[in-house]
């Protein structure tokens, strides 16, 4: 599986762009040691070399948090844009029209995503704006030092912050409501997992969620916590074992008929599903509703592709936007001309 | 109308009545939402195209359909075209307020209404002449269809009104074909009713007013439009890639008319691909953030709001100043403060959006006064933006933004694009790969930046609205945010220099200077020369953009008195003056109103002449 | 702090070096999240227990852990506390930055440091005075568990500082004692290092600096407080009774003390019911909604933020404002524009938080300067808000709110509770049930309300943020616009007599003045004496409230030059002041810093000296 | 059944308190003719006579909009409050924390609530505020002249706003998956369901959320528009036949055994929910996913109690709050003493 393939050629430690790891690497991590987003983040370093993604044709995008200051941590020869609390989908959907070639890799928070910005969030969703929405969930606010957020389990409790009394929101599910096309659920500890998603979430046509649960060791990383470390370790359920197979390599490792389900992405690549115990139809909108709903009332940490539907047209699409980045265009094709100008007026004459 | 509080104007008419010619005005009272905006819109065009100088005010509720709407149309021999408070002619078609708005005409004026509707103060104003119309028989007669009933029947004043004042039939006619752009079917059936109702006037009610209009050649040459109209079309002529907005009153007409005008325009002659895209957010938070997403990705991004929408992106705003992002974002200035008065005109976010965001921001603001402006700021705004790396604020208001105008028609953009400092993979390479995108290389406060997608390894740069250094790394350091703060204090100098500079008129000898801006221009001009009858002779400036330049400061030392003539409480551009020539401070006076009405010549005379005596 | 550019001190140190007592500044430069508040703290509340005046720093980053911080200790027999530039004694336990703090250091100052941390610079250094200290091999010796390791490390240098500087044991104990609230367990095991350090020293460093402490008798019957602290108890004893919030530095700390006293103070001894509720909404749009909707309800409610957060209520204040709902918003400012500095003072948003608002509108705000005024300011904001039916705001800032300070007790409210001008049902039936929301009875500008819930069948009103008359209807009446308008004018005149004055301090024969308010009072304080000493005489008015009134336009009149000094880039206050007296604008003359740091004594004095040369 | 019931003493005009219909009357309405808002105006007026609501005890909330407008044309001995455009919820969650005992029926739109609001709507549901959740939805936004809002259906053609490329907001699903105790869809068409919805709701102790199909006639009114009058008339499907009774009236009809569902509501009255094709159970929140999953995939009008979950704790509830209004405390419960603040400042010294 990708995991034993190495881009490049046979073991180098070059990709297929003749670049190194190191080339993917940002500056140093201010985060806390051990903090789940450093894990991502190093995630995010293995996709991009490993898939030989170009890295100026990356944008990074977050909003504010401990989370949100991971994109200066990956890929720093991609732009970043660190934009305010809560607001990275608005910014995303504006960049990403002015040049719809990039590929936009956001990092948000839960409190980031599920509390100022759910708004903002479900309304990106609904416009399917090409990206991979990353949302580093910890069930507290790092930042401003561990109060409870939205994603938080009723009932929890915390030595600053108390009990926590409220429902939480699962994003999963708001995206799914959202008619989101890619919903996927994992944990920071389950790094294969984590990256396998994160290769199929760039090769996502639309937005692609990704919920991954990423224990602030700081302020939330006690067993009863189900956004910690213990926790996810011991509660962890993959719905299935995935891998993500570029089409350029043959699959290495092929299972008994029945076992396995495959999704053929729109531009070549394949995921894999292996199934664990029950079969799951990530395609199946009921099941991913049902799987959330089940999970959410019987306390269970369900991981893995929850839904994928490639049919819906992206925001550049249903606005018949040009391949040539509408930032690419020139003088004369954005300024009509003086005759233009002369008919307009002749009208209002 | 009944909503002005209008004084008799004491001295009585003699008897024998001189013709009065191209110079009244005309009030329609309807109820909203019964498409009198077309019969309106019939009139005025129809004495444009008779040569005319003629400007027409909306005074509309906040509500679709069923209460009280006053459309005033000021004919004007002399050209002039503010609001005036005194009415000739009053077309009470509203029976609410008909009562209310006779009981406001001034002696002598005349009064067109629906003959079932009953005027209970009728017989109390012999000085008026009434001229009652059949309007339920002949909406009959003309058997429409239900549904364009309330149409049909404001045409029935159209054509009373055509044969009273002696307006050209064939201008009523080209005027509905603008309208109707062409279809016919519509033209016919509504000219139908208007030569109906004029030939009935003439059969049974004669002139006995003297009031009339008169072939003239003051329009030859110019265009009527709005100023949202104009707006749009600046902008579109200014590249536009993004417009990203929410509804709101007074600006929704200005996106409208961008979505009527780029798909002619700007789609793709080849591969029918757009060259835009027009996003209608959830909200204004979501607007302005899409607005700079793309501004900082390389294309022309803007959005148009109000009041509300303004206060909603305080944040980003400052965000915008802080990261340096380009962006622009028209202000058509409503009433307020909150919700206040949605289709009511005022001037009072200009302070307010100089000084936008929190900490120490201070934003350009173009502050358009005339059709052409909206026009020309539309496509310079891009300019500005891009070379200062900055949001830039157009501030219009509903009155220029909604109501139509008399302009001449728009010069083609004379600068061609600047799209300010933007290093390519190619530039970046002749400098040797090395660019820090906050350092002022130039000694102009604004550094170069790149593009995301820019192929060049050391392209890529970070951005955010915490503290950075030149090169757009985090920093908490004190001399780097100080640095940072000064510099960008310079960049605010440099804008002083490059925006819009105000237009003097500056008359030998005048002690009294008038700074006004916006929509009120029209009034300042009629009423230098009401002031100058009366033997006050006044210099007058007119700002068009913040940063406020060295010419103002120059001005206001040159007057012993500088009256502020404005549309808001405060005086917000007085205060903003004040801080600009603190040693001028005291001299700068306020002449400024703020009930939601278009300002008026008399009013500004008023004033400075009362002060004066 | 190598943060901080410091010009070595011209004059070198003589040779024989007398003892400096109870007079010097030590700073702490460590890695944030290594729990080293816990040491300052003791040595603060240790200093202050030996009746010695001390006042504590904290110059931390944006980040939970990883990243320099620096505690600066000011210990000052004549009682100062600001901060100031030099520092003398240098605790260099972070090697990230040792070798600049090091540089930083003015001459003959004292170093200590872990053994095992190299110091590039030391050699080149004789002038300072080193003391490297066993840290490992302590901690080790403590035998703690692996997660303590950083705190015990911290005790370190709080012993070696004991025992060089010659802090009480006993002091040291009483302060972890009070820190630990009472647990022996803690306590013993800090202490044990502590004398551990302290009897390494004695045995090993003999003192060779000439700085110590020695106890005074200045901090008697003083307590020890956070503004936050402070203001949050304040709001308790001022009754609030809902706050709702969301977290942002540094006003978090304001809530979290709430949270932490109102168990105690409010929960209804016999029911157990809570007679409040704090309410962490899903950001700042929804904690002032929900603050404006229990103002409107009858509770005294208030939130808590920090520019961002000031920024997002922008719409809501405006509504509030027009409206006439009361609530309280404390803004701990931090620097800004946008993100900024989060843990970083500024007074960046005194100008725009008197503004915000699109439209006209011009808010109360209250500008604590002492532990005291945070109390104070946390009840009266209450009665204020409810007295003028509007958002009152509260300007403090990070150095008041989260720094420590040395304060006299609070005094218990001097006045009961002014809950305004609400109407009874029973009131309402004395006045014959009529009311008029939004009437001038009084003529202060001031209408009367009544609550939901209230029983008179004439109670019931409409609440808008669009225009309406004095009953409450809707209205887009010029006239009723206009009157509404300067009816809130009123008020805000009325507010003017009303809001806490200023703190003046006339000094006969004083040509300058110097006007001020917040956090930096501490170092105008001793500015006036360091200038004093230089023979410059100056005159002080502390402002405490928006909007101006006039005792500040004489203080300004009275003086030849007045400083405004303020903690922002653009002289917020000052621009504001120039408004209030266009007379004297050209009087008045910046002096105001913003690099996030507290204001020192000496960039006050030099900046008027200067001007004064 | 209760629409055969008139309250007070026999066919009198004057309900239990007294009052005739016309104390429950607000302002003339300045809505367009036939405006949908207006038939749920008369509704509301009429269930809070009939119920003998006492006005006092009611506020009226609203954002911005023409359906936002509504509550001054009801209620006139009630307070109201016009808020910010898409802030009803935070509004509303202030007022009802300062005086609990107040019925807060709140009017909002599709754009009020679905666009803007959005974000505020669903945290209001998390935190169980109890109030009266009235979406005027009519799929564009009237008051600023007919763009389509974010409940507009996909493809849906506007003379004014073109086509649609959007897909549309639950506003139901949405509140579902935020954990809301009732969530009901009704049609302005269908008076007598919207009255006993209406009934049902004020007896929730909870937030209650009905999204109502009103539609607007001026911009939004023909056939093909699934917000319409015509295809309201055309498609509604009632999940069942909903009666409210209240605990005083004993049932008049009463049906085969199987036929009907009933639910107690936890301070006496019934909701009667008689079957109509097959048998819906509100009670399954499962079941309510799956309905408003296939309604919104088969493009189905169903109307009825969605989803009621009576568990849930309020927010004055959980913030223990006293039956006491905050509102109503005196300053001795508000100020602490003299010897607490001595005690305060000892601890400091
Ligand atoms: C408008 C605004 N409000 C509040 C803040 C303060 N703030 C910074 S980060 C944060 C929460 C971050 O939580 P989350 O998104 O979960 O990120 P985490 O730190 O947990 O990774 C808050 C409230 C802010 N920066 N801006
Ligand atoms: C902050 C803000 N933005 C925009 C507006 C303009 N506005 C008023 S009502 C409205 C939409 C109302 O739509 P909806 O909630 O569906 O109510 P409807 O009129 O359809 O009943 C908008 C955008 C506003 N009042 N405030
Ligand atoms: S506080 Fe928590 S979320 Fe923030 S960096 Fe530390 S561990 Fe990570
Ligand atoms: S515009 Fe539509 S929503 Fe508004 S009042 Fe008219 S019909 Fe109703
Ligand atoms: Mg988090
Ligand atoms: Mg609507």
């Amino acid at each position: 599986m990708t995991t034993e393939v190495k881009p490049g050629a046979g073991n180098s430690k070059i990709n297929r762009l003749g670049l190194e790891k190191t080339d993917y690497k940002g500056r140093p991590s201010t985060l806390c040691q051990g903090c789940g987003h450093d894990s991502i983040t190093s995630q995010i370093i293995n996709t991009c070399w490993e898939l030989s993604i170009e890295p100026s044709r990356v944008i990074k995008m977050s909003g504010i948090g401990c989370s949100s200051k991971s994109p200066a941590y990956f890929l720093n020869r991609s732009h970043g844009f660190n934009t305010l609390h809560g607001r990275m989908p608005s910014v995303t959907t504006g960049a990403m029209m002015a040049n719809r070639e990039l590929l936009a890799i956001g990092v948000s928070g839960d409190g980031d995503t599920g509390s100022i910005g759910l708004g903002q969030y479900i309304h990106l969703l609904r416009r399917n704006v090409p990206m991979v929405y990353i949302i580093e969930n910890n069930g507290v606010y790092g930042l401003t030092k561990g109060q409870f957020s939205a994603t938080a389990d009723i009932g929890q409790k915390l030595k600053y912050a108390g009990t926590n009394e409220m429902e939480p929101i699962d994003l999963c599910l708001e995206a799914i409501a959202a008619d989101c096309g890619f919903v996927a659920r994992s944990f920071a500890g389950d790094a294969k997992q984590v990256r396998e998603l994160l290769k199929a979430a760039m090769s996502f046509n639309g937005t692609a969620v990704l919920d991954i649960i990423s224990p602030c060791v700081t302020f939330n990383n006690h067993e009863e916590s189900t956004k910690s470390y213990p926790y996810g370790k011991a509660h962890e359920e993959p719905i299935h074992d995935i891998s993500f197979i570029e089409a350029k390599e043959e699959i290495l490792v092929d299972y008994e008929p029945g076992s396995v389900r495959t999704v053929q992405m729109h531009d070549g690549p394949v995921i894999q599903l292996r199934k664990l115990h029950d079969d799951y139809d990530p395609t199946s909108k009921a099941a991913a509703l049902s799987l959330l709903e089940r999970a959410h009332a019987d306390k269970e940490f369900m991981t893995g592709l929850i839904y994928i539907d490639q049919k819906r047209q992206t925001l550049p699409e249903i606005h018949n936007l040009p391949r040539t980045p509408l930032s690419a265009l020139t003088a004369e094709q954005l300024r009509p001309s003086r005759e233009a100008l002369a008919k307009v007026m002749a009208d209002l004459a | 109308m009944s909503m002005t509080i209008e004084k008799p104007t004491g001295q009585a008419e003699s008897q024998e009545r001189p013709e009065i010619v191209n110079d009244f005005t005309i009030v329609v009272a309807t109820v909203n939402g019964s498409g009198s905006q077309t019969a309106n819109n019939t009139i005025i065009r129809s004495l444009f195209k008779m040569g005319i100088p003629v400007n027409g005010k909306n005074i509309f509720p906040s509500n679709i359909s069923g209460l009280p709407t006053w459309f005033s149309i000021r004919v004007s021999k002399d050209g002039y075209i503010a609001r005036r408070e005194a009415t000739e002619i009053l077309v009470a078609f509203n029976l609410q307020t008909a009562d209310a708005d006779l009981a406001a005409l001034r002696e002598g004026s005349v009064c067109l209404y629906p003959n079932d509707l009953k005027l209970v103060d009728k017989d109390n104003r012999p000085d008026i002449t009434f001229y009652p119309l059949p309007v339920k028989q002949m909406v009959k007669e003309s058997g429409v269809d239900i549904k364009l009933k309330d149409y049909i029947a404001n045409m029935v004043y159209v054509g009373a009104l055509m044969e009273l004042l002696g307006m050209e039939e064939e201008t009523v006619r080209a005027a509905l074909t603008l309208h109707f752009s062409g279809k016919t079917k519509p033209v016919e059936l509504n000219m139908g009713v208007v030569t109906k109702s004029a030939q009935y006037v003439r059969d049974n009610l004669p002139k006995q007013d003297p009031f009339r209009v008169e072939r003239m050649d003051k329009t030859a040459g110019k265009i009527m439009i709005d100023g949202n109209s104009a707006g749009g079309l600046g902008a579109i002529w200014g590249g536009v890639g993004l417009v990203a907005w929410y509804p709101i009153t007074p600006s929704t007409s200005l996106v409208d008319a961008i979505n009527d005008y780029l798909p002619d325009l700007r789609v793709d002659p080849e591969t029918g691909k757009h060259n835009y895209a027009v996003i209608q957010a959830e909200d204004e938070l979501a607007a302005i953030g899409m607005v700079l997403g793309a501004g900082w990705g390389g294309v022309r991004a803007m959005t148009a709001t109000s009041g509300p929408g303004i206060s909603l992106m305080t944040e980003f705003t400052g965000m915008g100043y802080f990261a340096e992002i380009p962006g622009v974002i028209w202000d058509i200035m409503r009433m307020g403060p909150s919700t206040g008065l949605p289709t009511r005109v005022s001037q009072g976010d200009v302070l307010k959006t100089y000084y936008l965001g929190h900490g120490d921001t201070k934003n350009i603001c173009l502050l358009p006064g005339s059709m052409t402006e909206c026009f020309e700021f539309g496509w310079r705004a891009f300019d500005l933006a891009e070379r200062l790396q900055t949001p830039v604020f157009v501030l219009s208001d509903l009155d220029l933004g909604m109501n139509l105008w008399m302009t001449d028609p728009f010069e083609y953009p004379t600068e061609p694009m600047d799209r300010g400092k933007v290093l390519s993979a190619e530039d970046l390479k002749a400098l040797g790969g090395t660019f820090s995108r906050y350092k002022d290389t130039d000694g102009d406060g604004i550094g170069y930046r790149t593009l995301p997608g820019n192929k060049h390894p050391n392209a890529a740069y970070f951005t955010r609205g915490t503290g950075h250094n030149e090169d757009a790394g985090y920093s908490e350091r004190p001399d780097d945010w100080e640095n940072n703060l000064e510099r960008l204090h310079r960049k605010h100098e440099t804008a002083r220099t490059i925006v819009p500079r105000p237009v003097v008129d500056l008359r030998p000898g005048a002690k009294i200077g008038i700074i006004s801006y916006g929509s009120p221009d029209a009034a300042v001009v009629e009423a230098r020369d009401l002031l100058r009858a009366g033997g006050v002779e006044t210099s007058y400036l007119r700002l068009r953009a913040l940063p406020l330049g060295e010419e103002t400061r120059q001005f206001i030392g040159q007057h012993d008195e500088v009256f502020v003539v404005e549309l808001n409480f405060d005086g917000q551009m007085r205060q903003l003056l004040q801080l600009h020539t603190p040693e001028y401070a005291t001299r700068l006076l306020p002449a400024n109103k703020c009930d939601g009405l278009p300002l008026t010549a008399q009013f500004i005379s008023e004033k400075i002449a009362k002060k004066e005596r």
